[in-house]
């Protein structure tokens, strides 16, 4: 699949490490990262949901900058995690398409590992479809 | 400090844990829910205490669900939220620190109790650094969410509530 | 799988939801204590878990306290037990593939039920995976605590437990 | 206070950002990492033991095997941790002297962090002593 990225100045190892791991795992990985954070981060999800891209993966020091800027763009469903079970979690309940994760709170492998358990889960719909829908309904 | 708190169905235990938790140190509570185990949806919860928060009823919020996504990201959609989901005091303290975070989400089935309460301990009593780079990326995040229907009240879900009830929503 | 199980006073409620988790995925679960909430002592528990190991008893040990730091601690005090104190799913498996990791530790007020039940899932399925570096390590791990009086017994905390009662050990 | 470190060679650069942190701190800090992690650790716990050092850090890719080797020896008290709280927490009821750390799950504003409360933390004995007897008792 095709995977979006953006990367604040501080992330920028990070995201090299993120980069190799995705290409490793077989997907295409486009970065969308820029000078202005926010413009970056709302490219990603612009382009994740006129399916551009499949996924979006947002790299900032703590991110939560991130995660609060993609989760207010209509129709984005946005995890902000620090471990893999919520990264499979959020696919399979929320139907999440873009993950922000902390360069300065998690570790090279761990990250990977987050990136794997997200790209490599399935949404699973049915009852969870009426939470997904209200979210969409508040913007 | 007057706290708006909200969760799911999953994590009703949880919520009730840290509402006599933020009692005991003396702050009020305003609980928005869910207050039982009946199965019902984070984005009704989310709202709630987004809602009191933007519209000053609230100083802070607390949301908590499984992992926290669901519930944390329905208090982003509204405007005027700002709610990081942690998973460690740093993040919580920084968020407040550069972000002037007024909501936080935390998941029930991530995050063991004591941890948790630590957080929050954190996220309620970190002020708040200005400078002139964290007022213009909150500026930022603060226009975002401009169609929001997070002051619409509960009814806006109604739709898909009458959905429930006729079945169109089955695993 | 004949898992053995241990926590103290702080998260039984937490093990016995480990023990039908475990129970309902087909495992055998060996319940070692301690069984309702009254003040007891990690050590009591991380030593009989410990024990069921490396007796062969049982294949492998969870222990569960608040942190997680005490009771793993005691059950590493054992001869030939390697167990990591884990809050992601990462470390559990790098533990099972480069230590071959025989007990873990999870901390009840640190990590919630869901990724807690995800670590022990991946704790028990990852395979060790032998390389010469990993022997090497194990065997100098297991060189340790050539003193452990770990398979002496419960009696051996008798002398404290005594004490306690007498009234040694307040606040 | 004084605070002995051992890393393995893959955590080189997180070494470089505790020394730095510890320092910054007020305390003095010693490095015994050598060729030999599993010497390295002994080193810091024997240091520890002797009372050469107050505080022992030990740093490995993922903690692991650093917090089970200082776990065995004789009368010390070793915590793994990756968040704050059980930094804390650890000092406070099991009087914790040496923490472990995984290089590849932690980032490294969490990491100092985590040695911030560690440092900044006491053991409040009482009712808990019975417990530490009991681990010194096991080995």
């Amino acid at each position: 699949m095709k995977v979006a990225l953006s990367a604040d100045k501080a992330s920028e190892g990070r995201k090299q490490v993120i980069i190799d791991h995705v290409k490793g795992l077989g997907h295409e990985i486009v970065d969308y990262s820029g000078d202005d954070i926010v413009a970056a981060i709302v490219r990603v999800t612009n382009a994740v949901r006129d399916e551009e891209v499949a996924r979006g993966i947002l790299l900032d020091s703590f991110g939560s900058l991130s995660y609060m800027v993609a989760a207010k763009q209509s129709g984005i469903v946005c995890a902000q995690v620090s471990d893999e079970h919520s990264a499979k979690m959020t696919r399979d309940h929320n139907n999440s398409t873009i993950i922000a994760m902390g360069t300065e709170v998690i570790g090279d492998t761990l990250a990977r590992e987050i990136v794997s358990a997200f790209l490599g889960a399935e949404y699973s719909g049915g009852r969870h479809q009426i939470r997904v829908d209200m979210l969409n309904k508040l913007a | 400090m007057k706290i708006a708190i909200g969760c799911d169905h999953i994590v009703t235990d949880i919520k009730d844990e840290m509402v006599r938790y933020l009692e005991a140190q003396g702050h009020e509570v305003i609980d928005c829910g869910t207050y039982d185990l009946e199965r019902t949806h984070y984005p009704i919860y989310g709202r709630r205490v987004a809602e009191q928060v933007v519209t000053n009823e609230a100083e802070r919020g607390v949301v908590i669900c499984g992992t926290g996504v669901g519930i944390t990201t329905s208090a982003n959609k509204v405007q005027g939220v700002r709610a990081p989901l942690v998973r460690d005091v740093t993040t919580a303290r920084m968020a407040r620190e550069q972000l002037d975070a007024n909501v936080i989400g935390i998941g029930g089935r991530i995050t063991g109790l004591g941890l948790m309460q630590e957080i929050v301990d954190v996220f309620l009593n970190t002020p708040f650094v200005e400078t002139d780079e964290s007022k213009q990326l909150i500026a930022s995040v603060d226009a975002l969410a401009s169609t929001s229907r997070g002051l619409d009240g509960d009814e806006i879900f109604d739709e898909f509530l009458e959905k429930w009830e006729t079945g169109c929503y089955v695993d």
